[in-house]
């Protein structure tokens, strides 16, 4: 009776007699990921709260009521105007609309999320699978004392650091957290390939001949990508976390080019007369970050639940 | 004469675990091993958890390198690891695993699992044989080639097992390991995996080495079997001599711990001997007979000297003081063993050149 | 029917596992029971609900996922599934203990074995006697349990962590826990199955012992038909939510009569040698979708017509030998006529 | 024994990983582009004398030769002069360390406090609204930068409801402690001087509340879900059926495994809270080493940048070990592992 809770699992859908087709069985998959991920209300919310911000951000220039405001503007006459039906969210102290300048810095944010996960997962990954197949090994001290000198910094003080020495701007600032972000993937990696390679299908693997790259990229990769997944999505949000807080300190992208840190950096001086200026900014960080969290808990339902 | 196809002798395999104060710890896990395999038979090998049982196989299997002794397939050495061995020789010998759920690679489809030996070691097929071929191994572990499409988690704990043997099937091997293949299945699925077995090994002049806990399993399928204790063989017998006339107090103990389903088999086992004590860690094995800390017959010599390997009838060989060491009594065990009674098939597979095949270097290391 | 002998009886019990599409309707009207001083096994293979009726008897089934749409399972006359809190602890703490499947898993690897069994010891005691307990009758009593059980070196043992002891050790803990006060019942959850022959049969002989010794009722629950036919005197066989047969053990062995309890004693590889049957084709059905009538009947090597339409329910051959298959309803009407 | 050799190991480590810390503060500080001699002295110091404290700071010689000059002096807590307050480092340090400890304490505190609590509550009424409520705060606990916070509390407290004191570390006619620890709240309580420790307790609240916000509900998720899946554990319905009362069972047997995940990430979490505390120190005008930290980092003040990161990684250093011990203690598989022969 050991199997009492696996059988509590769903019974998969038997493939259809004959051979079925590949695009079939691949939309039965995410039907299927659907399901999990629509599972929990809450995921979908932050699914279209993300989309919302993709889609706004790619279509900044068209969707905003004064996009001209992205830039170095002014005009004296409409600054420091609070919410009203012509500048929703009120203008600042040059007079630019603060919902254009929200908008627009939707762009640098998940700039800045895809560029540093798209730069410092494909390493931190391949450094994990590899000090974790060669566990015990020279390859395995190294990459994982250099990993535990990275992971012994709180991120943001380091990433703060880097960011200080070089110019401030929004490449340098994404360089700063990229090297900061690689050792997450590499720990997470790390403890699952060196069980991994302790599996009997490894070992099969191994006994048969087949070589190290197969063994790497073709056994054990496969089976760490979920949790690598589940991560990424999560970590979309801290990213752009980190982001703000940078440029809310100056280290990060540089005006007249609007970031939301700044802003809110800026419009702090102002308080509280001016509270729009701080206050829109702010809340558009909370519900950026609110809604890749809740996709990203989603993205983990979808991957790494069974159900029951 | 029955053709020898794997040959031990007095293998070792100690596992390093650390040191204290008087010097390195060794986990003694195999110590001192010799037996014989004849082309077409099944060999068991039986023992509790921590007898070494596994280890010897997977020494076999090459996982580990031996620490001392020699194994020989066909004559051949096999004293390395896997990675050094050559491909044509990794060909001929193939496991099965104890766990069907860990063995293959739940994120493969099975037909990716099946092609991974056939690309390497069947260079011959072509691309376009290969499904066929892959077709043709689930057709002979009675899985219909829609199983192709499916993975791992998606199927049952026997019909993972059958895949694991199609696996092993793949190279065209001479000699299988298994593994406990059916431990962890339920009676009525180890009876269907193990008659599929038992007819694979008639259709396809397979040898077996089967390691097992279970000796019911064992009187069964084995044609001569082979008890291990901490990491030594205590008796070693043709399966029908093995289970009439039962000699080591170890062999007692282990038939008469045996729940059974018939009178007839209750008349079978040894009464007098009741199961007593734990197997000692192999970190700490007893002087003298390792087995004397459980033994009922224990006298004084026990706890000092190491009895010898001795046959006591034709081909029926024990490990315990009971059975007097006169000198002239002891042979050369490699010399006894290979008298044995014949095996079932003789087979006779074509020589391969052993050093066609790539040689590989294993860097991780247990 | 009913008589002051009668210690546990399960009437057609229902539970069902609540997932993702449905309920896996895992007991299918179970019919059980067990007499004061009887010894019964319960067997079946892999997910056939064994360990979910009996963790339905002490409701410890975690019971968000749980629905339970019929029966009743009655301890003394009481219905355990109706019972408020402080009766159902009185039922735990005196009348019920269960030995889990996977001593490793049952003992909590974060507290010694005295903290454990100080525990069992102090709730039992003290809500029997309404009095509070000295620190030395605890740890005596806790001693004097594991001393039954042939632990050495009790008062080391009590310091110890489960993961310092080796499995047999654990599994003799999981028993000291269950009997350290009196009960009328004990159920042992595979006793000894994840541990190597000898050590089983040394567990098995100690559980038999200490209940004969004590004239306790135990349950049995095990995949292993030589187990179940070396401890018990009357045996259910289960298959996929329901007893398919019941019979004193000697007669099970003698005179099986459920195609799937012959298919399963085929199965069992015998000392006497004989060779292996094919087992059983097929395999435990699909709960979310269990198939219609006698849940054994796409397996069946004699299935008749009736299979599919309709549940079997016990046909009684005499002696307490009931069956449920339609093979034996003449068998049965031949004898009652 | 057995504890004092597994400590031992870990300390071994940290002092290689500090080791490490030390190297890599090195790199960054070189990468600079410029000379850091010129950006000491200024654009307009005159050339001789920029050479000569280029030789000073060893400058002319090759980098690993600076490297050991360098960490000789950090190892004898000689972190070089700041630029820009024009002292030794080691003294900045510590005028500024104690306010930012005493922050740090006390956002510990909280977060462990009512990560546990919350958690346990999220736990045992679990599909009430009771966990609902929990979870539903957790997620725009865990959305909100600590900055933020730190801004929306300045708002809030500083115009709206002025409560409790937003600004600096004790009011300006409080008398301050004399200085023994340098954390006003515990100095002022040794000296039995409870105006002031009440005063500087009142402006500690808001900045440690808005450093321990995020983290506290990334805990209480942890140890719910820890809860959670323990609640499905064998031992708890071992437990349970030999009649253990419900209460017993899940203060005692379910809370001490379900704390071992939580503890386990304390550690990570108390780093997220020192690197937040540069924000909410700069917000607050908090004037502890953070602050000073990052008016370090705007100003390029490389001998104080260095200087900080070290003492932070010390810090984090120490938390973990800290951290690790506690784990081991709850987790006799950790302090034992491998007492056991196979």
């Amino acid at each position: 009776m050991i199997a009492d809770r696996n059988h509590r699992l769903p019974p998969q859908p038997s493939a259809a007699p004959g051979t079925p087709s590949a695009w079939h069985r691949f939309a039965e998959q995410w039907k299927k990921n659907w399901f999990k991920f629509s599972h929990n209300r809450l995921s979908v919310i932050g699914l279209v709260i993300v989309l919302l911000v993709i889609l706004l951000a790619i279509f900044a220039p068209w969707v905003t009521p004064y996009p001209a405001h992205a830039g170095a503007y002014v005009d004296y006459d409409n600054a420091s105007l609070s919410p009203s039906a012509l500048h929703w969210l009120g203008t600042d102290i040059f007079g630019r609309d603060i919902l254009t300048r929200i908008i627009f810095s939707f762009r640098g944010a998940l700039v800045m999320a895809i560029v540093v996960l798209a730069l410092s997962v494909p390493p931190g990954v391949i450094l994990g699978l590899l000090a974790g197949y060669f566990k015990g090994s020279w390859v395995d001290t190294t990459i994982m004392r250099l990993t535990d000198v990275f992971l012994a910094m709180p991120p943001l003080i380091l990433a703060l650091a880097v960011a200080s020495v070089l110019e401030p701007n929004l490449m340098n600032a994404m360089i700063a957290v990229t090297l900061m972000w690689w050792p997450w993937y590499t720990r997470l990696v790390y403890g699952m390939a060196s069980s991994l390679r302790n599996e009997y299908f490894v070992i099969a693997a191994e006994l048969t001949g087949t070589s190290k790259f197969h063994i790497l990229f073709r056994e054990i990769l496969p089976n760490c990508l979920s949790p690598v997944f589940t991560k990424m999505a999560l970590d979309v949000g801290w990213v752009i976390l980190i982001g703000a807080s940078l440029s809310f300190v100056g280290l990060g992208e540089q005006p007249p080019t609007p970031a939301l840190g700044q802003m809110v950096a800026d419009g702090a001086k102002y308080m509280p007369d001016l509270w729009w200026m701080t206050i829109f900014p702010a809340l558009a960080i909370v519900l950026i970050i609110f809604g890749f969290n809740l996709t990203g808990d989603g993205v983990r339902d979808m991957l790494e639940t069974r159900m029951g | 004469m029955p053709q020898t196809i794997l040959e031990i002798d007095q293998l070792k395999k100690y596992f390093h675990i650390g040191k204290n104060k008087r010097g390195a710890i060794f986990v003694r896990a195999v110590d001192g091993v010799s037996f014989t395999v004849d082309a077409g038979e099944t060999f068991g090998l039986v023992g509790e958890s921590g007898s070494g049982k596994s280890t010897l196989a997977y020494t076999v299997i090459g996982m580990y390198k031996p620490t001392a002794g020699q194994i020989l397939y066909r004559g051949q050495s096999l004293g390395v690891e896997a990675g050094r061995r050559p491909l044509a020789l990794k060909k001929e010998l193939q496991i099965v695993f104890q766990d069907p759920g860990s063995s293959l690679n739940p994120r493969q489809t099975i037909r990716q699992i099946l092609e991974v030996p056939l690309r390497l070691h069947r260079r011959e097929l072509k691309k376009s044989e290969l499904e066929q071929t892959v077709i043709e191994l689930l057709q002979k572990v009675e899985l219909s080639p829609d199983y192709m499409y499916k993975s791992p988690p998606s199927i049952g704990g026997g019909e993972k097992q059958m895949v694991g043997i199609a696996r092993a099937l793949a190279p065209n091997p001479s000699l299988i390991l298994l593994d406990e293949p059916t431990s962890a299945l339920d009676v009525s699925v180890q009876a269907k995996i193990i008659s599929k077995l038992i007819e694979l090994q008639a259709e396809l002049n397979l040898t077996y080495l089967f390691i097992t806990h279970d000796l019911s399993l064992m009187r069964n399928v084995a044609t001569r079997i082979a008890i291990m204790y901490l990491g030594k063989i205590c008796e070693l017998a043709s399966a029908s001599e093995f289970f009439q006339h039962p000699m080591h107090p170890y062999t007692q103990m282990l038939l008469s711990s045996v729940p059974v389903v018939t009178a007839e088999e209750e008349r079978m086992k040894p009464k007098k001997v009741l199961s007593t004590g734990e197997i000692p860690s192999p970190v700490n094995i007893p002087p003298g007979c390792s087995f004397h800390s459980r033994c009922s017959e224990k006298s004084r010599p026990c706890t000092v000297d190491d009895p010898g390997f001795i046959e006591v009838s034709p081909g029926h060989l024990v490990r315990c003081h009971q059975f007097p060491t006169d000198t002239s009594a002891v042979f050369d065990e490699r010399e006894i063993l290979h008298r044995q009674e014949p095996g079932p098939v003789p087979f006779i597979a074509p020589l391969v050149d052993p050093f066609s095949g790539l040689v590989e270097g294993r860097t991780s290391d247990e | 029917m009913i008589d002051d002998n009668r210690l546990l009886d399960i009437r057609n019990l229902q539970v069902w596992y609540r997932v993702y599409g449905g309920y896996l309707k895992v007991l299918d009207g179970v019919n059980f029971h067990i007499d004061k001083g009887e010894k019964v096994g319960l067997v079946g293979e892999t997910g056939c609900g064994k360990t979910t009726t009996m963790k339905a008897v002490l409701r410890v089934l975690p019971d968000r996922d749980t629905k339970i749409p019929g029966g009743e399972i009655r301890f003394q006359g009481e219905d355990i599934l109706k019972m408020s809190g402080p009766e159902l602890q009185r039922v735990r703490s005196q009348g019920i203990a269960m030995i889990f499947q996977d001593p490793t898993a049952a003992l909590n690897p974060v507290f010694t074995i005295g903290q454990q069994i100080g525990d069992v010891i102090r709730f039992s005691l003290a809500s029997r006697k309404s009095r509070r307990l000295e620190k030395t009758t605890i740890k005596s009593t806790a001693m004097q349990a594991l001393k039954e059980v042939s632990l050495p070196d009790q008062e080391r043992m009590l310091g110890n962590y489960p993961i310092q002891l080796s499995g047999g050790m654990r599994q003799r803990v999981c028993i000291s826990m269950a009997i350290t006060t009196p009960r009328q019942l004990l159920i042992a959850d595979e006793p000894g199955t994840s541990l190597d022959v000898t050590i089983q049969d040394q567990i098995l002989r100690l559980l038999r012992e200490l209940v004969e010794k004590r004239g306790t009722s135990i349950i049995l629950i095990t995949h292993s038909l030589g187990v179940a036919r070396e401890m018990t005197d009357r045996i259910y066989v289960m298959y996929a939510g329901s007893m398919v047969e019941v019979a004193q053990s000697a007669d099970l062995f003698e005179r099986p009569l459920h195609p799937y309890t012959l298919g399963l004693l085929g199965s069992v590889p015998k000392i006497t040698g004989g060779g292996i049957t094919k087992g059983i084709p097929g395999r435990i059905p699909d709960y979310l979708h269990p198939p219609s009538g006698c849940r054994f009947h796409p397996r069946c090597p004699q299935v008749l017509p009736e299979c599919s339409a309709e549940k079997p329910s016990f046909f009684d051959l005499g002696n307490g030998h009931q069956v449920a298959c339609f093979l034996y309803k003449r068998a049965q009407c031949r004898r009652q006529s | 024994m057995k504890l004092g050799a597994f400590l031992l190991r870990r300390i071994l480590l940290s002092i290689l990983v500090l080791f490490g810390i030390s190297v890599l503060i090195f790199v960054i500080a070189r990468i600079v582009p410029g000379d850091p001699a010129r950006m000491a002295l200024g654009p307009r110091a005159p050339k001789d004398v920029v050479e000569r404290l280029r030789q000073e700071m060893y400058l002319d010689k090759p980098l690993p030769e600076q490297y050991f000059y360098w960490i000789k002096g950090v190892v004898t807590g000689d972190f070089g002069k700041s630029l820009y307050t024009k002292r030794d480092v080691i003294e900045d340090i510590r005028d500024y360390l104690p306010a930012t400890m005493e922050l740090a304490i006390l956002a510990g505190f909280l977060m462990v406090i009512f990560a546990v609590v919350l958690g346990t509550l999220a736990a045992r009424y679990r599909d009430t609204w009771v966990d609902t409520l929990i979870r539903m705060l957790s997620y725009f606990g865990v959305a909100l930068p600590a900055f933020v916070v730190a801004v929306l509390f300045l708002l809030l407290f500083g115009y709206v409801w002025p409560i409790l004191p937003t600004l600096g570390r004790i009011s300006v006619g409080v008398t301050p402690p004399p200085t023994i620890t340098g954390m006003l709240t515990f100095d002022s309580l040794i000296t039995g001087n409870f105006p002031a420790f009440w005063d500087s307790f009142k402006h500690l609240l808001l900045p440690g509340v808005a450093l321990s916000l995020g983290s506290i509900f990334q805990e209480a998720r942890i140890t719910r879900s820890a809860m959670v899946e323990n609640m499905n554990k064998d031992f708890l319905a071992a437990e349970r059926g030999y009649g253990i009362p419900e209460r017993t069972v899940m203060f005692k047997y379910l809370l001490k495994p379900s704390l071992i995940p939580t503890v386990s990430v304390m550690g990570l979490d108390f780093a997220s809270l020192l690197g937040n505390a540069f924000l909410v120190e700069l917000i607050f005008n908090w004037p502890g080493i953070s602050r000073y930290g990052i008016n370090a980092m705007l100003r390029k003040d490389l001998n104080a940048i260095s200087a900080v990161i070290i003492i932070f990684g010390l810090v984090f250093v120490i938390v973990n070990i800290v951290v690790d011990v506690i784990v081991a203690y709850l987790d006799p598989r950790i302090r034992l592992g491998g007492v056991r022969g196979t």
